[in-house]
């Protein structure tokens, strides 16, 4: 496999998942619309806001401001390069992907923190700081539910992660990986029930200052990075392209769509979380079941 | 077609991003608008294409919503609806019609002006920089040595010592009054430093003026159907907790108290207490409200209605009005007194109002010049209960992290309306 | 190639040390620091693996490294967070005696 | 060892970039900028060590220090005055002297680089990560141990000296033991 | 090595086409506003102070513990590898090592760490 052919099949996943995610967005949380306009609805939504001017503040901090989204959808992409999409590719193949991965998602925690700092404006920065206290106390669960995987495959590649479960799912031999996995994606995604940095009672956060061609680099930034997550979760947990009679990519395809979907129904059904008692139930909850998860698989595949 | 223009044609007929300016007599009115077809209210101007001017201000609004407007990211445009003197900005219409009736002109302004048809509203404020910076500083920054005058028009903000024993920078801030956090007209003058709010002023100036008397209002001079008072309430408790859980980010779930209240009918206890347990299952208690916003006990709570039974005062002025005894009246309470409490209480008065509207027959109540309104007791001629939560707020809300502050504001249920001219909201 | 790999760990070593000998305030020293055990694992790596044939020991040391890193960062961040509490100072001039 | 010609010119251009960075680092006066430009710093180091096959090690310097610099850029951001840098700082000491030690310092080592003579053993091509996690289980066992103790005396020791509430009351108001009454034994 | 090879290219690549469009973006949008409209949003009051500020964090102690257990995935890493081959004995000394740490953890959680009311 080569350079382009991974870039054109990593390209065309995170539009198509974006696209997905935008459409189970607007069917569930919208307000009285019919289920036709929603699948027009992100296409007309990114049309206005390219046509509307960029704002700016008084005095940001305009490199930023721009390298933000633009880092966002770079790690995102990043992220889903590690990942076999359509079938094994011994030369696509990145021996330490899961730790390539996983730098990649906790630069995540820069892209948002530098976007929320940017504008010099309160609502925003403070955005910007409840998303730091949020990765710093769920970073080393959602990397130890992934790292789990790599356990029994005794590799740090994806690919030979995916091959590793042809007989058995990780979902069934590692039941609490893929919980935390999802909670966790969702708040590295600061995706609801998670979207403290973005949360109404901040006016929108560290969006509340960006308009136009930057909000919507911005938010499809958000929903590529959604589907790296979901991406990884499929690959990793669900057998990624393994599964009989359809093509490989439709398999990964068809997967990653229904944690993509899963994570839409969440996002706009259950209430935000707050701050402190996230900080806590990272910490006190989500670290230790990790913890466990760690070694009562390790035990299982000894 | 060029790309603008194809731009312009997939865009001109899409959602119409709504900044929304909420004044008197309208805020129940923005519910209803919220799930119009089409239209999507932001919270922030820079998302927004139109301004919504909505009901009727004083004078004292111009200056900030000229500002919002200015905010927006454009292409603007300006809708009133039942807008009245005094103006506070030029409206290219102003209806006083129905939602659906708004929700037409606001999705036409918004066509015309993507298209090109009529042009985007030019800034309101004059270009003028708020104080005198430009080339004072040696780099024409405006400040000089550390942290020394105003670089870039605004000065830096100064240490303050904390409960933490870090004495680090504290800023303060005025938020409001167009912040969807607070109730319209709410502005807090806060002084944060990092997350948590170390002091807290109301800003006391009246922006929204007094919209048409409700029921309540009459019902202090006049003996009122049971059941149309009920009613209000339960309405009144339904869009409250939309508010409640729209501010709590489970957009779904207000979406269905919003239409529950605009279809709800007497008798219809069931729906209520399924909102409520679908609440519940949200984790709204568990993830967002339990713990927050606790009243200490040295509070007089007498009258604050709904905010005081939370908090296990069973203080009721229905419970001593003859009608109401007829029907089996009975207050509820909840105890410990935090956010959940409020919102447990309320959506249970909810359901009870519901379930007493249906009893009460030909059953009329008050008109004595006392009144129990949704938010606590009123009397005629004296401030009511928001007026009294109002002048709480600037004791109760420090020490606290920002979301809990707007959480705690949001459970309070303060009508600005009610604080400034003492009547009954809804 | 290990001439050009130990030129460039220099040129970061000799920014780490000009960074913690100029700045005055605390956490720029320690900056300084960082980028001087940054230019440490670049050395450890380039001789691990042009000198040493592939010997996990080598790999060790970075890790180790990285180890001294996560320390120094920790305890210098706690340090100055304990100065600051105690003497309101953030930099080194407001600091002459090392007792609280 | 033949590294081709990529190999090199990825090495210099990361290089250079570590290089850029690492002095930009001192060079801004917004705080946040400082700890980023650190953390590109340590990317290109990071980026350099993957081309020279230490994939893993290189992959894992970034996943730690990208945590690492936004702690360091919080830190900063919350004690350093002006930290946006809105007015224009210059914050050093003894400049000069640092500036001599600096160059000196890369002048001696680039020598000692450039001059010595090392042996040519490259690493083979096996997979790095395995032989180090049997490194870490087998012989070097007591280091991994004792890293987790030294971990354990940093986290206590970091919040003992951070957090403001000590085991004998808060730390402004002096934290002081009680004093132990010698007739009974107990604290008063 | 092509796989990792793309990573950078697709990095390098998305960060500077789409910095390059925005820079292009914001260029073109910014030169005509008004002082009013370039105002920090606030529900429409005036801002006093840059908001830019010494801001007190209040998890800065959780910070310092998440220094601690980011060191920790590094040792988990090549241990997750070789954790098959090298069975129980792996799976005990791990067992000791994150023992150890979450001492620290639950210190850190008496001490109060973890909330800031």
């Amino acid at each position: 496999m080569t350079t382009l052919g991974i870039g054109i099949q990593v390209a065309a996943m995170l539009v198509g998942g974006a696209y997905v995610l935008a459409v189970a967005d607007r069917l569930i949380g919208g307000s009285g619309s019919n289920v036709r306009s929603a699948f027009s609805y992100p296409v007309k939504r990114l049309s206005f806001l390219m046509l509307q001017p960029v704002t700016t503040t008084e005095r940001p901090d305009l490199a930023a401001w721009i390298l933000a989204p633009s880092l966002l959808l770079g790690l995102a992409a990043v992220g889903a390069v590690s990942i076999p999409i359509g079938g094994p590719s011994p030369g696509g193949d990145i021996p330490a992907g899961l730790v390539l991965f996983g730098a990649a998602m906790l630069i995540v925690l820069v892209a948002v923190f530098i976007f929320g700092w940017a504008p010099n404006s309160v609502l925003p920065m403070i955005g910007g700081y409840r998303f730091a206290a949020m990765v710093l106390s769920i970073g080393i669960p959602f990397s130890l539910v992934v790292l789990t995987t790599a356990i029994p495959a005794e590799s740090l590649s994806v690919g030979t992660i995916v091959e590793s479960q042809s007989s058995l799912w990780y979902l069934l031999v590692q039941p609490l990986g893929l919980p935390i996995y999802l909670i966790t994606a969702a708040a590295i995604a600061f995706w609801g029930p998670f979207d403290l940095p973005e949360g109404t009672d901040l006016a929108g956060g560290i969006v509340a200052e960006a308009s136009g061609a930057r909000l919507a680099m911005w938010r499809f930034a958000r929903a590529a990075l959604m589907v790296t997550l979901s991406l990884m979760g499929a690959a990793v947990f669900l057998g990624g392209y393994l599964g009989p009679v359809l093509p490989g990519w439709l398999w990964t395809v068809i997967k990653t769509a229904v944690l993509l979907i899963l994570l839409a129904l969440t996002g706009r059904t259950m209430a935000r979380i707050r701050v402190q008692r996230f900080v806590w139930f990272g910490w006190v909850v989500l670290l230790p079941l990790a913890l466990v998860d760690v070694f009562v698989s390790g035990w299982v595949a000894l | 077609m060029g790309l603008k223009a194809r731009l312009v044609h997939l865009a001109r007929t899409g959602e119409v991003p709504v900044f929304a300016v909420v004044g008197g007599g309208y805020r129940s009115a923005m519910h209803q608008l919220r799930h119009a077809d089409g239209i999507r209210i932001v919270t922030s101007p820079r998302h927004a294409s139109v301004l919504l001017i909505a009901g009727t201000f004083t004078e004292a609004a111009t200056e900030t919503v000229n500002r919002v407007h200015d905010q927006m990211a454009g292409p603007r445009v300006t809708v009133g609806w039942g807008h009245r003197e005094p103006m506070l900005a030029p409206t290219r219409a102003n209806p006083a019609g129905d939602t659906s009736e708004i929700a037409a002109v606001i999705r036409r302004q918004f066509h015309d002006v993507v298209t090109g048809a009529i042009q985007p509203e030019p800034p309101l404020l004059p270009d003028v920089d708020p104080v005198e910076w430009r080339g004072v500083g040696p780099y024409g920054h405006g400040g000089t040595g550390m942290t020394g005058g105003t670089p870039y028009g605004r000065p830096l903000a100064l240490r303050a010592p904390d409960r933490d024993g870090l004495e680090l920078d504290q800023v303060p801030v005025t938020i409001g009054p167009w912040f969807a956090g607070f109730p319209p007209g709410l502005a807090l003058r806060v002084s944060l430093q990092g997350d948590v709010a170390q002091a807290v002023e109301v800003v006391t100036t009246s922006v929204v003026s007094s919209g048409p008397p409700g029921v309540f209002t009459r019902a202090l001079h006049e003996p009122t159907p049971i059941r149309d008072l009920e009613m209000a309430r339960a309405r009144h408790h339904l869009e409250w907790m939309a508010d409640t859980l729209l501010i709590a980010g489970a957009d779904r779930l207000s979406l269905r108290a919003d239409r529950l209240a605009e279809t709800i009918q007497p008798g219809d206890v069931e729906h209520v207490t399924r909102l409520t347990a679908a609440a519940r299952r949200s984790l709204l208690r568990l993830m967002t409200l339990r713990g927050v916003g606790v009243l200490s006990a040295d509070i007089d709570m007498v009258g604050l209605g709904p905010v005081a039974r939370a908090a296990g005062f069973s203080d009721d002025r229905r419970t001593p009005e003859p009608a109401y005894r007829d029907i089996g009246f009975q207050p509820v309470t909840h105890d410990v007194g935090d956010a959940w409490a409020r919102f447990a209480q309320r959506a249970a008065e909810a359901a009870q109002a519901v379930d007493l509207a249906a009893r009460a027959g030909s059953h009329r109540a008050f008109g004595s010049g006392e009144v129990e309104a949704p938010d606590g007791h009123h009397q005629a001629g004296e401030t009511g209960p928001a007026d009294r939560l109002t002048s709480m707020l600037d004791a109760v809300l420090p020490g606290m992290e920002w979301g809990d502050l707007v959480t705690t504001v949001q459970s309070l249920d303060i009508d600005m309306e009610s604080v400034f001219f003492g009547r009954p909201p809804t | 190639m290990i001439d050009l790999l130990l030129v460039i760990a220099a040129a970061v070593f000799g920014i780490g040390v000009y960074g913690a000998l100029s700045q005055q305030s605390f956490v720029m020293i320690m900056m300084g620091l960082e980028l001087m055990l940054n230019s440490a694992v670049l050395v450890v790596v380039t001789f691990w693996w042009g000198t040493t044939g592939g010997n996990p020991s080598g790999q060790l040391l970075v890790i180790v490294i990285l180890a001294v890193m996560a320390v120094e960062a920790a305890i210098g961040f706690a340090l100055v967070t304990a100065v600051y509490r105690s003497r309101k100072a953030d930099i080194t001039e407001k600091l002459r005696r090392l007792r609280f | 060892m033949n590294p081709g010609l990529l190999s090199y010119f990825l090495v210099s251009a990361f290089g250079i970039g570590a290089v850029v960075s690492g002095w930009l680092v001192f060079r801004t006066d917004s705080m946040l900028r400082a700890a980023y430009w650190l953390m590109v710093s340590f990317v290109a180091v990071g980026a350099m060590l993957v081309v020279l096959d230490a994939q893993f090690l290189g992959l894992i310097l970034i996943l730690m220090m990208s945590g690492e610099m936004t702690i360091m850029a919080i830190f900063m951001i919350m004690f350093m005055m002006n930290p946006a840098g809105l007015n224009p700082m210059t914050m050093v000491h003894q400049h000069r002297t640092s500036m001599v030690a600096g160059v000196g310092s890369f002048l001696v080592l680039a020598w000692v680089g450039v001059v010595a003579e090392f042996p040519d053993r490259p690493a083979p091509a096996v997979d790095p990560t395995a032989a180090l996690g049997e490194e870490l289980l087998g012989r070097s066992m007591l280091i991994f141990e004792s890293a987790g103790v030294a971990l354990l005396a940093v986290m206590i020791g970091a919040i003992a000296l951070a957090a403001k509430r000590g085991r004998f009351g808060d730390a402004d108001a002096g934290s002081v033991e009680p004093e132990i009454d010698v007739d009974t034994g107990s604290r008063t | 090595m092509v796989g990792i090879g793309a990573a950078l290219i697709v990095f390098v690549a998305l960060l500077l086409t789409v910095g390059a469009a925005q820079w292009v973006w914001a260029a073109t949008g910014e030169n005509d506003s008004t002082v009013p409209e370039r105002v920090p949003f606030a529900g429409g009051a005036e801002p006093e102070f840059h908001a830019w500020n010494r801001f007190h964090i209040r998890y800065y102690a959780m910070a310092l513990l998440f220094l601690a257990f980011d060191m920790e995935m590094v040792f988990m890493y090549p241990w997750a590898v070789v954790f098959v081959r090298q069975g129980l004995l792996a799976l005990i000394e791990m067992l000791m090592f994150i023992l150890i740490l979450v001492v620290g953890m639950v210190y850190a959680w008496r001490e109060k760490s973890f909330e800031w009311d």
